[in-house]
């Protein structure tokens, strides 16, 4: 069978998940070439609740576009973390933003701090999901640093192209950090489920 | 004594969802403590208030106070009144509706309802827009605004509600502000003791929207906006036509009598009566 | 009642759950007595100025903000005459 | 010469559903001027005021539907009247009445169509539509009467099966009936079910209007009664307030079917005219029924073993009874004044063998006996 | 990594909706904002006027419906976007679309019903509406994309068969398919067939506007091309004229029953996913469509021979395909954001003992992969 | 010469069933005759002439005369006319409509037609009732009078509907009756030639429904009570608020400039093209 | 099988046919207490042209509620006896309006001048479709004298009681003349149908 | 041209296939040229009364009246003034 993989992205109303669901979707689908296929929770309902953004992508054409049991799933409050971490595969990847969510459910998670990173380093809070762009980037294979940074680039409003692609590179370094810390977790997750 | 927001709290449903779905500083709140207040001053009680509404941001209104509420379709609301009203003469009759809701798809209702003189009072949210489905424009958004489907310009004159609300016969036509929060509770209040069609045209905000394509500023900024650009009707008549230029008139615009509907209505049944 | 009593500063209230920040309160208080958080919540920075009107209470949008201690003749600043206030 | 009493009557089918609504107990009325439903207007204009009711000439027929819907909150038995062009503007209160769950009664005295059409001709072309007609999924009642009696009575039935079921009900009457006058005899001391809404007994903290109960209808308090409750056109939960969680969505929805289909056999109403040994039946409903009972009894004189089977509810559609014909008869004949509406629904319950034919008209003219014997002869 | 060509685009299904109206040659659209369908107005509002077209918004979809006929008989290509409530108000005009043979498109891009319902949630709902909607026994044609290259495909085959039938053609979206962004690739330089409407060429004299022709069609002036002729809601004939002669109004009626249903085979879109051999054969349209095919391709990984057809054109009723597979499989299963509306279609026709089941969902939620596996293990 | 009626005949459908439809002494005939002079006298070809109607006795006008006409849904004529006159601004487009097309069902079009002025010449004859179907009140009828929906007395207020024209932004707005015959031909041609919305109210009479249920006589009848009751803008001026009491006012009752519908547009897809 | 009479009242807009059937359909049904089912023409298209009313009486409920085969044609012009008079039975009545009516198409006619009684008789044109049916009464069986009369009585404007009953007088009494006018010719064409 | 002849009375030609007896263009006839007929059709009485006027060509509501030799100046009574004719 072709190759699929299911991607959420969640948190809550103001965090721009939906453009990072377009980015990522324009990065793996225009810029990487495969089939894609991106959703959402959609409407004025969803003012100030949660939100949520979906992408799927494969080598062949896409039949259900939902995300189903989720490849990666990135959780950018807590509440999107306990909601969701249930629809992760077996060796599905969690990310989470850990300036807001604490309590991550499984080992295998990536905790990085994508907003106080934000906030802190780049001096802007609303760039936290570019952030994480950077770090799905680096801690995946779905997508190339070359096509993500094209297609930020192509989306962000003229005059902020360095401020965001400062934050796709911090994201991308708290990446290989987080990376490092997390490997033995996720060995010791394997070994659990070979028991 | 905080009698403000402890009135306001005898009124809300606490079982809902607080806060409620509107934006943080969208004038529809305040609005809607307007509207507690001068029933609470008038003396209603509960179970003779039915609160009707369109859809629209302004339509979510009745969900959250303690009345019979009634959140019909978008533009009906003043037709499903005019049938509560008939129906049972003893209810006290309020419709809510935004702009959109109350002189776009609902224009015609609108008109004829004042043009019966149903015993109704209505209160029309204007924001310029449509808030609830993301920034379009509306009848009374103004030449050269930008809105969602004006991307480069509105290029349609808008509608002066209150006037309008004028020529269809309404027998009380007022308009407030948010920002004038406390005269509008007044006036508010005079709408709601009027017998007949009365119509309080209240001005607000949607700086989500509209505001922000605009480049209104935030919800701060559009009621001083509000502020600068309200002139009562009586300053009003002191001032000088190319001073009330870009100006709005609020207070009260028309109080007159009129025959009203129901009452009428209890003549035709008498006639009736005798005819049989 | 003392004095003091009498003058006792009043007790506002913010009721941060319902609370937007949106920053009506804070912008039009006429005295200056409350101010944004970093987070852009108010809070009471100036107690005893506060003059009692009850405009932040009167705008509050989500009716998360109370004034105690509220003159009872509802000491609103208004720019409409009495005898149109429907009374 | 018998002696003209007060209770025997020439009417019109319009001027039989006026009386009918009026002894159901309907107190409000609120329509828009149309051909060939104007009739009843006129006459409640005259009739309501002397009974304390209301009537109301709207500016248009969407504000109707709006005002009954009104009213019924308020407390009246409601009901407004008109024909395809205003039934196609009531579709979107209509679907409101549906979900908000409020009696009421809308008549269709349908003439032809599409669009502005044949004023004044006859037709049973808004079968489908009175089905279908508003947006989402939701069940319905509408019946339709043959007779100049059949509409005094239907009517009464329609109100009844509104407050019973809390549903809107729609009365399909084509402008042959509509117009056609019959002797009636209306009996105002004879002792006819009118049923009303019912109330809740409860206290009103205690008043869940949207609740589940076992025949899936939940009492209902008319505004001012004490009990403040919320009604919307959002799907809602039992309390009435918005919702979109699935789990509160999902047995609201189908309660709403479930109080429909579960009764089907209260809502059924019809007649079999010597069905039980026929070979043909035909099966029609409106003034086309009359020509099909004609059409039988003139088959069985010429020794063919005919029948019919009219329905008087159209919708729910009458499964089980056209099930039954489709079992015992070889041939079943359509006749309809449309391009086929209801033979599609006989088609669709058919597991038989019986063949099923149409005969379609589409001219403003009625579907005669003699066309139907034509019919008859063809395909036997 | 590929190079950004100008031709890849990642859109909505809604904004493929747009590219394609443009593509198809669309110059006039007048719409009122509702949920799910806004960005096919806001778009157009920044799009139409780049090409010299035209974008209004009305003062509600009556409206909107009454604008886009009168452009397009002066001539414009012309279409509005709505969802249920609005497509409820559309009823009434689209019948006279129809009964004037004005072509037009119509998009609705379903959302929870009935009523206001749940606004942002997808649904397939209003299936039977589009076809039975509006009063009068009509012929219409529908159609449903799956994926957001259909939203620009069928966009321009729904503006090309409007041209070409003298009809208004309706696009139901759901509201997954509506928002969801896939890639799509548009290549300006191909060669796609754009159809517009057949003019008469015969001097103004000898042109008869509603005149009979072996395709069912006639040839249609634009208001302002020299051929002054009348156009009507009522009944006509072929002049255009209002008749109420049966043997006037039965020959036109039934023309345009006939220009529809003489056409099937090109009107029928949709796709056989690996139903050759199969066994059970799921029949869905939509975000469904799907889910279902997903469902076949697991259910054949896991052994069982499942396939699954596509209905691109659910009106006039793809009725060849459908028989097709009742022969061929011994299951359907029909999985619907509704509550069983193209099911009884597919009952409908069924002469084999195949048998029919179905998956409803009324929830606000699309029907998954998973469900329909269910149903498969379930009823095997 | 017979220039009036041999003109006449240059326009009409010969071809359709005449004697037309309308009662013997309907005053709608009169007015068609009207708006064929007024036409020929603007010089307009037939084939830029777009004449629309709704439904109504009124309505059935356009079915006679030999110009692209089009009789749409009831109360829906205006919306057509707009998707006509934008898709091709170089047609002249006319409406015509009844009380109730107008002003009942179609009141909204009809304020929202006049708000985007948009460049229509509309004609509404009003009688007072809906015709057609039969007698039945409309929104024009006269408080207290009697129909075949209001047995007893009507007990609704009345529309003005050259005021809520003018309220609703129509730049022009005039009113004239059948009986001037001559002074509607001059004042339906100032109605085409202005650029915008432009509407003529003209006062007909229905003698077989409305005036006989109301005892006002003839077609003759009520022409005669046109005459008397009917005094010129001009003379109003100098006549005081009594006299006028019982009166209502023909002539040019509004001329103004707004910027047209279309003409703005333009400027739109200019700036729609430097933006792409 | 059960008796079944089929009538049509037909003419041109302004005779008043439609208050005619009524008044017939209310004499049969409740004055002599038969089923009746009254139909008509209808609307405003009707309006000056041809104008048609029928009704049905049977001692049964009716099912065909439009008349079939006519055992009654009444054409008071001449364009509604030329339409109509074929869907007469072998045996059915033919009277017609002979003031206007001046081609009769078959023998057995009854020839009756309503309208000039009414107008030169009565001195009130509009009582014709009165006289007819005073006619009717006198040339069938189908309905009493009693309760035609009661029915016009209880249909017609109060203050026209005896103009309606003079009208119905001279309607019987010219059918009186009529109907010996007629007899040989009817006997003649019995004697045709013989042959 | 001889006197006589311009004096002509002016021929009014009343079409009784179209015209129904309204009976309006004898009611508003200035000059008393026309009367009706038992049926109520109108037909022209007093020809050499006719001023020309041509009113009741302009109101007949069915096309039915055609008056000829009609003053060119078209000579209606008219009661509005001239600039606000529209030409
Ligand atoms: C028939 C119909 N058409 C369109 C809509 C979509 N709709 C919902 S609210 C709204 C407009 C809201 O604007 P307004 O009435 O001004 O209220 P606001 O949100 O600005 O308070 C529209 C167009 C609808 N619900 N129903
Ligand atoms: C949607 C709809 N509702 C009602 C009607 C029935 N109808 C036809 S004309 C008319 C009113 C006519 O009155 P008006 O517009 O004043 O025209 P008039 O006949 O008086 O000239 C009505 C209610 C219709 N055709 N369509
Ligand atoms: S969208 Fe606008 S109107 Fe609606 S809640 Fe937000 S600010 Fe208020
Ligand atoms: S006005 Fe109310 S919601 Fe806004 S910041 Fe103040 S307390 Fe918060
Ligand atoms: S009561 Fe008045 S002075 Fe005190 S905080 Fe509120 S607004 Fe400021
Ligand atoms: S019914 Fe009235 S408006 Fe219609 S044609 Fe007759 S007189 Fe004129
Ligand atoms: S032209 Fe004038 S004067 Fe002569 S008949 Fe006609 S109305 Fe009378
Ligand atoms: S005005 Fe015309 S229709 Fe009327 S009577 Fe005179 S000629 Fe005949
Ligand atoms: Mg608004
Ligand atoms: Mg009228």
């Amino acid at each position: 069978m072709s190759f699929r993989y299911d991607i959420r992205l969640s948190g809550s109303g103001g965090q721009g998940l939906i453009l990072m669901g377009i980015i990522l979707a324009e990065a793996i689908g225009i810029y990487d070439g495969k089939f894609v296929s991106q959703t959402q929770s959609y409407g004025p309902e969803a003012r100030g609740g949660s939100s949520k953004a979906e992408v799927v992508l494969s080598d062949t054409e896409i039949d259900y576009p939902k995300a189903m049991s989720l490849d990666l799933l990135l959780a950018m409050n807590q509440k999107s973390c306990d909601d969701y971490y249930m629809d992760l595969k077996n060796d599905g990847i969690l990310i989470v933003d850990s300036t807001f969510v604490n309590q991550v459910p499984i080992q295998k998670a990536f905790r990085i701090p994508f907003t106080r990173i934000a906030r802190e380093n780049l001096k802007r809070e609303m760039v936290a999901n570019i952030v994480a762009l950077g770090a799905i980037a680096k801690l995946t294979t779905i997508v190339t640093p070359k096509a993500i940074e094209a297609a930020v680039m192509a989306r962000v409003p003229k005059g902020t192209e360095k401020l965001n692609r400062d934050a796709l590179k911090a994201g991308m370094n708290a990446a290989m950090k987080a990376q490092k810390a997390s490997v033995p977790q996720m060995l010791s997750e394997r070994v659990d489920e070979d028991t | 004594m905080a009698e403000v927001t402890k009135l306001i709290h005898k009124y809300l449903r606490h079982d809902k969802k607080f806060p409620h779905v509107w934006c943080p500083g969208c004038g529809i709140g305040i609005m809607l403590g307007s509207l507690i207040r001068a029933i609470d001053e008038c003396g209603y009680n509960k179970d003779e208030i039915v609160l009707v509404s369109g859809i629209g941001c302004t339509g979510r209104m009745p969900v959250y106070v303690d009345f019979n509420t009634l959140h019909t379709t978008h533009g009906r609301a003043l037709t499903f009144a005019t049938g509560i009203k008939l129906a049972n003469p003893a209810l006290k009759v309020i419709v809510v509706m935004g702009d959109g809701d109350a002189v776009a798809i609902g224009g015609n209702h609108f008109i004829h309802a004042a043009r019966r003189n149903v015993d109704i009072s209505t209160v029309i949210l204007n924001n310029s827009v449509y808030g609830m489905t993301g920034g379009q424009y509306s009848p009374t958004t103004p030449y050269g605004m930008k809105t969602t489907t004006s991307p480069y310009s509105n290029v349609e004159q808008s509608f002066n509600i209150s006037e309008l609300a004028v020529a269809a016969g309404a027998v009380f036509v007022a308009r407030g502000t948010v920002y004038h929060a406390k005269m509008l509770d007044g006036l508010m209040e005079m709408t709601f003791k009027k017998k007949g069609f009365s119509v309080i045209e209240v001005i607000g905000h949607c700086h989500t929207q509209y505001g922000k394509l605009n480049r209104m500023g935030s919800a701060v900024e559009m009621m001083k906006w509000q502020k600068e650009h309200a002139v009562t009707v009586e300053k009003a008549t002191q001032m000088k036509d190319d001073e009330l230029k870009d100006k709005f008139r609020i207070g009260v615009l028309v109080d007159k009598e009129l025959p009203v509907f129901h009452e009428e209505y209890e003549k035709i049944r008498r006639w009736a009566k005798e005819a049989k | 009642m003392s004095d003091s009593k009498k003058k006792k500063a009043p007790n506002i209230d913010i009721f941060r759950a319902w609370c937007k920040a949106c920053g009506i309160c804070v912008a039009f208080c006429p005295a200056g007595v409350l101010a944004r958080d970093e987070g852009g919540y108010p809070y009471v920075k100036e107690p005893d100025k506060c003059i009692s009107c009850g405009w932040c209470e009167m705008r509050c949008p989500d009716f998360a903000i109370t004034v105690y201690n509220k003159d009872k003749k509802r000491n609103f600043e208004n720019d409409y005459p009495e005898e149109r206030q429907g009374k | 010469m018998k002696k003209k009493t007060k209770k025997e009557l020439l009417l019109q089918g319009n001027e039989a559903i006026v009386e009918g609504a009026l002894r159901a107990g309907c107190r409000f009325f609120a329509g828009y001027p149309i051909t060939p439903a104007t009739e009843i207007s006129e006459l409640l204009s005259v009739r309501l005021p002397q009974v304390d009711g209301t009537f109301i000439q709207m500016e248009d027929e969407i504000a109707s539907m709006g005002a009954i819907i009104g009213a019924s909150l308020a407390g009246a038995k409601s009901m407004t009247a008109t024909s395809g062009p205003g039934f196609s503007l009531m579709q979107e209160n209509l679907g409101y009445a549906v979900i908000a769950e409020v009696p009421c009664v809308i008549v269709d005295a349908m003439r032809g169509g599409p669009s502005t059409g044949l004023p004044t001709f006859p037709s049973q072309s808004d079968v489908m539509q009175a089905r279908w007609g508003t947006h989402g999924d939701h069940p319905i009642i509408v019946l339709c009467p043959s007779t100049v009696r059949e509409c005094y009575d239907i009517t009464i039935r329609a109100f009844n099966m509104a407050e019973k079921f809390r549903t809107p009900v729609i009365i399909l009457v084509d402008e042959v009936v509509a117009h056609m006058r019959e002797k009636i005899s209306i009996d105002e001391d004879e002792d006819i079910e009118i049923f009303n809404r019912v109330k809740p007994t409860v206290p009103p903290e205690w008043y869940i209007p949207y609740e589940d109960t076992p025949r899936g209808v939940p009492a209902m308090a008319n505004f001012g009664d004490g009990y403040r409750y919320h009604v919307t056109g959002l799907t809602h939960d039992i309390r009435g307030f918005p919702t979109s969680r699935p789990d509160e969505i999902d047995p609201f929805i189908r309660r709403l079917f479930r109080k429909i289909s579960q009764h089907f056999a209260e809502l059924h109403m019809g007649e079999f005219f010597e069905t039980d040994d026929a070979e043909i039946t035909i099966i029609a409903y409106g003034c086309v029924a009359r020509s099909a009972k004609r059409a039988a009894r003139d088959a069985r004189e010429r020794g063919l073993k005919v029948g019919a089977l009219k329905l008087n509810t159209i919708w729910p559609f009458m499964r089980t009874p056209v099930e039954k014909v489709l079992q015992t008869s070889k041939i079943i004949i359509v006749p309809e004044m449309n391009m086929g509406q209801i033979s599609r629904e006989v088609k669709r319950v058919n597991k038989t063998d019986a063949k099923v034919f149409t005969i379609n008209k589409v001219d403003g003219t009625i579907i005669t006996p003699e066309e139907i014997l034509r019919k008859i002869k063809e395909v036997r």
